[in-house]
């Protein structure tokens, strides 16, 4: 009676043993959590955010507890690129599991130069941060109008020799139309969201609990936000969407396939429960079962809105 | 290394300082001094992070080991109301502990508030012939474990901020006194960032070692995050240290304090 | 040895007897929570959004519980403004609170013609809705560009003879501008956020649980947002700015006069209890006794931040 | 209308449905049948809203009354934990109750499901000389509080989905067997908003005058916020009408059914 089950998709050209995926920023680069689960039953893992320069990120503290969520002011800290691909890569590629880099840049140029870098090295996919609130250069600026994203993405998309996503954020008017334009300019396919921008008061010294006064909120707080927009853009663009925003199970998985999503990021619900990430494929794989579907796809857009 | 510990005995000792005896063999066969546990201080969203809190003592014929903690806010305030027979989520034992060098023959440990809490099983573990204690309360009504410190010490100061209770004073005042009468070998601190600034700063100059344990808001509470980060010497530069995975005990002298 | 504590504050030209306040579609036109509390201890109620005409709202399920917050799809349901002001106004007034009407229309000229009506009508301020995120036409299109707003602020103006309080949604990529575009075109101040657009889905039926899809997301899941939006807003504009957003109690009504607010408005929070809204100024009353404050004014924009 | 209820007495009816007796004087004095409190599961973001449970039955000696549930989602769950002892956050009694006419002499009260807990009540207030209870379940496992419901009322007929217990078929099925012998003054329906439709047309065609009682997700239950509405006639149109003030309970006629 029992049903194969088909957990495998494939993102423009990015091929997937299962569609969850470590979000970028909350996993490191994988070594840490390899200690509590074997990597190889995640579908990838997004790396920590990376620069073409080392990067020291923003002061601590870099994270408050809000309700039903998080802040971080982590502000990329990261090796640079370089050392990623000498000392990560070959750490990662022990295991079956697709590498996906996350990258972000202060100009356009910089962009360029870590795809081009990145395209050399050994990874699956390359996710563009457009997205990151806790940085003042670049990033944010570019994502936030469809303008930039066109800009950046039209020129990194002329040297990128990987599949090639676009990490949104959420703190726009219209997302749709940001990720038109990421499609329009060659994305392979969007991710989204990165954190929304929030800030936390401590009333009993006066200050912002956060070093850097404001911070990106993450976790369950953020996920009808997420849902609304994986539905909005994966109903206006045809590149596959990967949904993240809250996501701590199968289930919470499942409503982001439906409204649209291709394959799924898990992040914060890690910090609380290590297992989170393979739990979600568990949880997945339970309900196809209870619900008699065989191949994830089939959920994707699955929504009954009328 | 994530475990449910089963809570053999809760123990209030004073107004807002618990004790939590917890069973857990994988982490009492393991955990050293100056390790920390992450635990979860209730399911669900309330309090929805784990809360770092130092591993106060072992018993490794038991498998328990005990935690101490202030309530600060809605984690730990939650975590004061877990009765004997509940199960705890725990992370741990997580983080890099204090250096014990068997060769020292007098070490000094100095805490403050509840910074006092990890230092206990170092002074339980530490061989050293003497091992002197200082340790520092806001007033009276916060000492907290006197008789426990006293055993496994050879001698324990208290100082208060108001003196209401042992000496009024400063830990590090009193840490200097010792240093001029015999300078230990080694010296531990653990308390409020201010307290291990001073320290350090007094022990390079009596040219001293010391360590501190620093804490930090945390995320993952096992180095991935990124989160919990306080800065380091590093050659000429500094960088970010990841107080839960690269600490929470560093060199004093490897600390940059703001 | 205790201090007079004065809660008064005076919102240009609005002036309250204390800073907290009902927000609008939470409760009702006062009646159903005065079973509850005295309405005189609250410093004024934004009533149920109005509309020119009668409005039949959203079909239901118009609400859906989210981590830490609600989903709510009523789309301004209400009996009109006419019919407002002939039978809850006389209601209101019996009690010493300041009355705020909550206006929404279609059209610019809408917008107008209800500013007419109730510059007329015994209240003490029109708040300018132009942020329901639940209704099709109007409100949002116009409240989520600098030109909308400009343009909807500076015809309402000339006819407004009451203190214009315009409404902002959380939903835009820069608040700042929007603030900006409200203050210049004459508003008396600002209130916000409104609600942000979100989705929930139920993966038992497949389908949204809000009949409208989209619903509006408040609670305590959107403070950190509402916080950092009040921090931006009051930061950049010289008129009052009323924050709300998630508040449920006098500390966070604190940590949003610290970001810059000089009066709140309480939601959501009174559905889980219904003496939120007491226990807030109560709550603020007592940070203030305990740490010495006497004129809550003082409060405002107290973040220490450096 | 708030107050805190202690919990007088926990039951586990079958599998997935419980009683819980509260005692609170303020609602066992003035509750009418048909009438819902709305009650916080835990404190805090779990199940952030109330969750709006009828009242089953009122016994106003003891000050007390039971509400009946089904385990659902997260706030029953969490409800269905909750011990003898504890304090339950409830505001009521709410909303508009079921009409009793002490001049009838004969009623039917129909339910399904989870809506046969607030006709309980209504069997034990009504005076009708003659008063016929027809439940309906899913299958045998589900049917509940039969003997509680055979007292309070002169003829009692369960129906399951399956056949597994009583009559194979549905409440209205059987229904409209009971008008066929003997046309009832007055019907009285609580269940599945497809079994009121059908119930409703049923008795329209047999001229029998009756009342719903709806569900619909809440957020203040006290009709300030307008979420919970369902659509009503209103002169030659309709109107959406709030579930939790003017009803839950409405005349049969009153709604339109989509
Ligand atoms: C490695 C490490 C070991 C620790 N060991 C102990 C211990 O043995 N005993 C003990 O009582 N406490 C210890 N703490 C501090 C403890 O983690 C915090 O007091 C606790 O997290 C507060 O949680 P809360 O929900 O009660 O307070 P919250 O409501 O979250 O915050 C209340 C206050 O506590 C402080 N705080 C919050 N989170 C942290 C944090 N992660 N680190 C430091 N301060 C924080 C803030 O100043 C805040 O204003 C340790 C912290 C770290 C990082
Ligand atoms: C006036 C009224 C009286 C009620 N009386 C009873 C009763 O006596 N016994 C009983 O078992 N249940 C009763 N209900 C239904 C009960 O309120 C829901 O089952 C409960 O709110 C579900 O909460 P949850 O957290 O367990 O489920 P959730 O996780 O919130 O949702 C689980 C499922 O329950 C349903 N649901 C959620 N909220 C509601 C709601 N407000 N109304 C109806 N369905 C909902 C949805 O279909 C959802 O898929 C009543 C509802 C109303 C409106
Ligand atoms: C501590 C932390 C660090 C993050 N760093 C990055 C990053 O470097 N690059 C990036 O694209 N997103 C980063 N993010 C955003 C996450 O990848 C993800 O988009 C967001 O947290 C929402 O998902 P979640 O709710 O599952 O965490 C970070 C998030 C957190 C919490
Ligand atoms: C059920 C519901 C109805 C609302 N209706 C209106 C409305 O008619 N007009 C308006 O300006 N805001 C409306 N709002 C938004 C609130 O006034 C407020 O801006 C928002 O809920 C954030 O505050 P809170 O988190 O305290 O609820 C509504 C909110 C809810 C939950
Ligand atoms: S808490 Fe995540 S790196 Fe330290
Ligand atoms: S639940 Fe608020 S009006 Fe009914």
């Amino acid at each position: 009676m029992k049903k194969n089950i088909n957990l495998e998709v494939n993102i423009a050209g990015l091929s997937l043993k299962n569609p969850v995926i470590a979000a970028s920023g909350t996993f490191g680069f994988g070594r840490e959590y390899s200690k509590f689960f074997d990597l190889n039953l995640l579908g990838g893992i997004s790396v920590k955010g990376l620069t073409l320069k080392p990067r020291k990120g923003n002061p601590p503290p870099r994270i408050a507890e809000t309700p039903g969520g998080i802040l971080n002011s982590v502000g990329l800290q990261n090796p640079g690129v370089h050392a990623f691909i000498e000392n990560e890569i070959p750490f990662l590629r022990q295991y079956n599991t697709a590498i996906i880099a996350n990258a972000s840049g202060n100009t356009v140029e910089e962009y360029v130069e870590m795809t081009e870098i990145l395209s050399d090295a050994d990874i699956d996919a390359i996710e563009l941060n457009l997205s990151c609130p806790n940085v003042k250069e670049g990033c944010m600026t570019f994502g936030s109008s469809s303008r930039g994203v066109l800009e950046v993405v039209n020129k990194v998309k002329k040297v990128a020799r990987k599949p090639l996503i676009v990490k949104l954020t959420p703190n726009v008017t219209d997302i749709v139309e940001i990720a038109k334009a990421a499609e329009d300019a060659g994305a392979d396919a969007v991710s989204l969201i990165n954190t929304l921008l929030g800030m936390a008061i401590d009333v009993k010294t006066r200050r912002p609990i956060l070093a850097n006064i404001t911070g990106g909120l993450s976790g369950p707080c953020v996920k009808p936000i997420a849902l609304r927009m994986v539905y909005q853009v994966s109903q206006s663009v045809k590149i596959p969407v990967i949904g993240m925003g809250g996501i701590s199970n199968g289930i919470d998985a499942v409503e982001f396939f439906l409204a649209g999503a291709s394959a799924v990021m898990v992040g914060t619900a890690g910090f609380v429960n290590p297992m989170a990430w393979v739990e979600t494929v568990e949880g997945i794989k339970e309900y196809m079962t209870e619900n008699g579907i065989e191949d994830v796809k089939e959920l994707t857009g699955g929504l009954i809105a009328d | 290394m994530r475990s449910f510990a089963t809570v053999k005995k809760t123990r209030q000792l004073n107004h807002d300082t618990f004790l939590l005896c917890l069973k857990s063999e994988k982490i009492a066969s393991c955990a050293e001094a100056g390790q920390f546990v992450n635990l979860k201080c209730c399911d669900g969203l309330d309090a929805y992070l784990r809360r770092p809190i130092s591993i106060h003592s072992v018993n490794r014929e038991c498998n328990t080991f005990d935690i101490v903690f202030q309530v600060r806010g809605k984690g730990t305030s939650l975590l004061s109301r877990i009765r004997p027979g509940d199960e705890i989520d725990v992370i741990g034992p997580l983080g890099r502990g204090f250096t014990l060098d068997h060769s020292h023959r007098h070490i000094v440990v100095a805490g403050g508030g509840i910074g006092i809490f990890p230092l206990f099983q170092l002074l339980k573990d530490h061989t050293a012939a003497k091992k002197t204690a200082v340790l520092g309360f806001r007033s009276k009504d916060f000492v907290v474990l006197e008789d426990e410190f006293k055993k496994h010490s050879t001698e324990l100061l208290i100082a208060t901020d108001d003196g209401s209770y042992g000496i009024k004073g400063f830990v590090t005042d009193v840490l200097e006194k010792i240093i001029q009468k015999e300078k230990p070998d080694m010296v531990y601190f653990c308390g409020p960032e201010v307290m291990m600034k001073t320290g350090v700063k007094l022990l390079q100059k009596y040219n001293i070692p010391c360590e501190v344990s620093l804490e930090q808001r945390m995320g993952c509470g096992i180095g991935a995050c990124l989160v919990c980060v306080c800065k380091t010497r590093k050659d000429n530069d500094w960088d970010y240290s990841r107080i839960c995975a690269d600490g929470p005990v560093f060199k004093g002298e490897d600390i940059i304090f703001d």
